[in-house]
């Protein structure tokens, strides 16, 4: 008898039902799915509550501010509270809800933990660079064949797979 | 292997989903719109703009609006109206002409001595797929009737008339060269002019 | 037809719902391919596990199939996609660092979400990293705002840039995953298979 | 075997997607009408002197064999009902495209009968005219009079009022609202202008990043 726990999806499936509910967003709402859109919202709604004047000053934070409307008011910011609900049914019903850390076992909990906490770093900041991250530029930018989502995804790719050497010690 | 085959069967099957896009027949991709389109379009009469609202915007000095003469050249070479440039209508499909037609910034007004030229150029405009453009109605025989020569309404009647014809006495003496009336004249002839409504687009973000 | 929303086939109000809804479905899905687990995730990086690499190309493939499919039979309206905008230097800049950042975080932001939702505490301390991440690029927009704004060319398809029929580039696309999946088939079963 | 190596739930969503896209191609519906015409072809029958019919013709056709012109009246039927040319059938403009009135006048202009398109004036007849002379319909002619004219013209015995698009008043009536700086070749007004044609022009978009 299996570890319930580790019996994933077959990558196939999971790959085209995810695709279909990429073509639904397209088709519903004209627009691909994101994940550090909402991030930068909750960013941008914690500097607007503590900082009110900066946020309106600075360049950055003031693209994504409008009088009307709240800065959590977004359409990914739902999607993500959706995404959070629906991982947790999944996980829930596959048996996997269960604080812990998974690292390799040549490698400590705090080491991992650190590099958890460098790679959002990074990632976090990538993804502004770039305007959308794996689900929001290279996944649904390249469902559309954006040239942006292309030059994104073999980007992350490219530069994933060329440091990964370095990193190796990390997970194997 | 059984699970090989499977997949070997589902990954033909995706290849060939692919391929028959490109043997597809392509007819439909098209700039221009589809007959019906037109033909929907053609029976909206939002792309009439009376005369008043046309010569309120030239007064205003709008820079959103582009007029074009569609009648033939020798016409136009003895008078046309302010800042309006010539496109006969036989020349309207002429790719010199498209980076005038084809864009997004500004409203093109169209018009001739009537509207039916113009209007014949707007329904080859749209089907060519152009947005933004807009008729004279009744050309510049109308813009004649209501803007050179107004005619004072009869006493009786009410009172937006005179408002409309003390706005057409003030635009007459504007277009005939006197540029001593102020903008602020015209006020009284205040009409908004009803933009077509346009489709939203996608919110952007990712 | 479509896209159903900006058309105004479906009220504007019920937007926020759908993104519910959607978002739903995606993290299930996600979470149940095994996204909320580090070491599947790198696995593509290491060759032990190459579970992202195939759900995330079936799934662009089946999209970019389904979208060509839906705006020939006229259910959608290409014009009126959110296309992604082009910013050379901003996506491969960017892309260079987020890179990096999947190989020692182990986790992309939507990953991430779905491993926070389950207990996950590495998931958990990245995103807080991904929000620090943001947050000091939003404080330091000034310095990085030529990179941001580098090279705009506008809301280009590359099918547009290559000047190709986007039929024949997603019929490339396509083999070119299938021949991904091959290779990867193979690869998977040279490497040292990993325990986690 | 373990789920992950399962190929039954990838086999239903496979059939699902090309299911879709099969369903698709069936309820698909082959474009009902095409142009015939070019935008080129379409502006040279625009000549007022060939496809078109004005009054006095109307008239000379009207006395002549009835079994060789048609009158098309695009206005609404209440309008239609109210008064309309004799023997004149009423397809209201945003009706010309159905499929029974396409037809119909599909299979007249096969018989070679004139179809002459009329509405309260010209401009309203226009757009039915255009659009069934670019789908391919050759007979057609435009009634330049409208009917509003029509009816004064028995009502006030006038024989027959300014040909349309002719120019109702003297040059010098409208030269002096030309600023003269104005009257420049169209082709030098031309180059002053600057305005980028839509083809790569996109739309800008709040939203930045994610």
């Amino acid at each position: 008898m299996e570890d319930k726990s580790k019996i994933y999806y077959n990558p196939y499936f999971g790959g085209v039902v995810l695709g279909l509910i990429l073509l639904a967003t397209f088709y519903l709402t004209g627009r691909g799915l994101g994940a550090s859109g909402a991030a930068k919202s909750t960013v941008v709604a914690a500097v607007d509550k503590f900082a009110p004047g900066h946020a309106h000053k600075s360049h950055y934070y003031s693209k994504f501010l409008s009088d009307d409307e709240h800065p959590l008011n977004n359409w990914l910011v739902f999607e993500v509270v959706g995404m959070l609900a629906g991982a947790l049914l999944s996980g829930a019903l596959a048996g996997r809800l269960k604080f812990k850390t998974e690292h390799s076992p040549k490698i400590t909990v705090r080491r991992r933990l650190l590099f958890a906490g460098i790679g959002g770093f990074m990632f976090g900041f990538g993804s502004q660079v770039a305007r959308g991250c794996t689900s929001g530029a290279a996944l649904s930018g390249a469902a559309v064949l954006s040239l942006g989502g292309f030059i994104t995804m073999m980007a992350i790719f490219g530069s994933a797979y060329g440091f990964a050497y370095f990193f190796r010690k990390l997970w194997i | 292997m059984k699970i090989s085959r499977t997949y070997l069967i589902l990954a033909l099957l995706l290849a060939g989903l692919a391929f028959a896009l490109v043997l597809l027949p392509k007819t439909t991709r098209n700039k221009e719109i589809k007959p019906e389109e037109l033909m929907t379009e053609i029976i909206d009469p939002a792309r009439f703009l009376n005369p008043d609202l046309i010569a309120e915007r030239l007064i205003n000095e709008d820079p959103s609006i582009q007029l074009i003469d569609v009648r033939p050249q020798d016409q136009f070479v003895k008078f046309t109206l302010p800042g309006a440039i010539n496109i006969p209508l036989t020349e309207i499909s002429k790719e010199d002409w498209e980076g005038e037609l084809n864009q997004h910034q500004k409203d093109i007004i169209l018009f001739s001595n009537d509207d039916l030229f113009a209007d014949q150029a707007w329904i080859l405009c749209t089907r060519m797929g152009y947005k933004n453009i807009y008729v004279m109605k009744g050309g510049l025989n109308q813009w004649y009737k209501n803007i050179i020569a107004p005619i004072e309404p009869p006493e009786t009647a009410p009172k937006e008339e005179f408002e409309i014809y003390s706005f057409r006495k003030a635009a007459s003496l504007y277009f005939s060269g006197a540029n001593t009336v102020s903008t602020t004249g015209t006020e009284k002839g205040n009409i908004v002019v009803k933009k077509r409504e346009k489709k939203a687009t996608a919110a952007g973000g990712c | 037809m479509g896209p159903l929303i900006p058309l105004g086939i479906i009220p504007e109000q019920w937007n926020n719902v759908i993104a519910v809804l959607i978002g739903m479905a995606f993290g299930f899905i996600m979470e149940g391919s095994g996204f909320s687990s580090s070491r599947k995730i790198v696995g593509l990086f290491y060759g032990y596990d190459f579970t992202v690499l195939k759900v995330f190309f079936t799934a662009t493939v089946t999209a970019a199939i389904g979208i060509l499919y839906f705006s020939y039979l006229g259910w959608i309206d290409f014009s009126m996609l959110h296309i992604h905008p082009t910013y050379v230097t901003g996506a491969i800049v960017g892309g260079l660092i987020m890179g990096v950042g999947f190989v020692t975080g182990g986790f992309c932001p939507g990953t991430s979400f779905c491993g926070v939702a389950i207990g996950k505490i590495d998931a958990i301390v990245y995103t807080i990293g991904l929000l620090v991440g943001i947050f000091i690029f939003s404080e330091a927009f000034s310095i990085f705002e030529s990179i941001y704004n580098g090279n705009y060319m506008g809301e280009i398809t590359i099918t547009e840039f290559l000047g190709l029929s986007p039929y024949l580039f997603v019929f490339f696309f396509t083999l070119a995953a299938i021949a991904i999946f091959f290779v990867t088939s193979i690869i998977v079963k040279r490497v040292k298979e990993v325990n986690y | 075997m373990t789920e992950i190596y399962k190929t039954r739930r990838l086999k239903i969503v496979s059939a699902i997607f090309i299911a879709i896209i099969i369903i698709g191609f069936i309820t698909l519906r082959t474009p009902d009408f095409n142009y015939s015409l070019t935008v080129e072809q379409t502006i040279k029958g625009l000549s007022l002197t060939e496809n078109v019919i004005n009054q006095s013709e109307a008239i000379k056709l009207k006395a002549s064999d009835g079994n060789t012109y048609l009158f098309i009246d695009v206005r609404n039927p209440h309008e239609f009902l109210t008064n309309h040319i004799e023997n004149s059938i009423n397809i209201p403009a945003s009706e010309i495209l159905k499929e029974e009135n396409f037809n119909y006048l599909r299979k007249m202009d096969q018989e070679n009968i004139t179809i002459i398109i009329y509405g309260n004036d010209a401009l309203q007849a226009n757009g039915a005219w255009m659009l069934l002379n670019q789908l391919g319909i050759n007979n057609l002619k435009l009634l330049t009079i409208g009917f509003n004219t029509i009816s004064q013209l028995s009502k006030e015995n006038l024989t027959e009022l300014y040909q349309i698009e002719d120019q109702i008043f003297s040059d010098s009536a409208i030269n002096p609202m030309v600023n003269p700086s104005l009257h420049v070749d169209p082709a030098t007004s031309l180059n002053k202008q600057k305005i980028t044609p839509v083809k790569k022009e996109k739309r800008t978009t709040t939203a930045g990043g994610c």
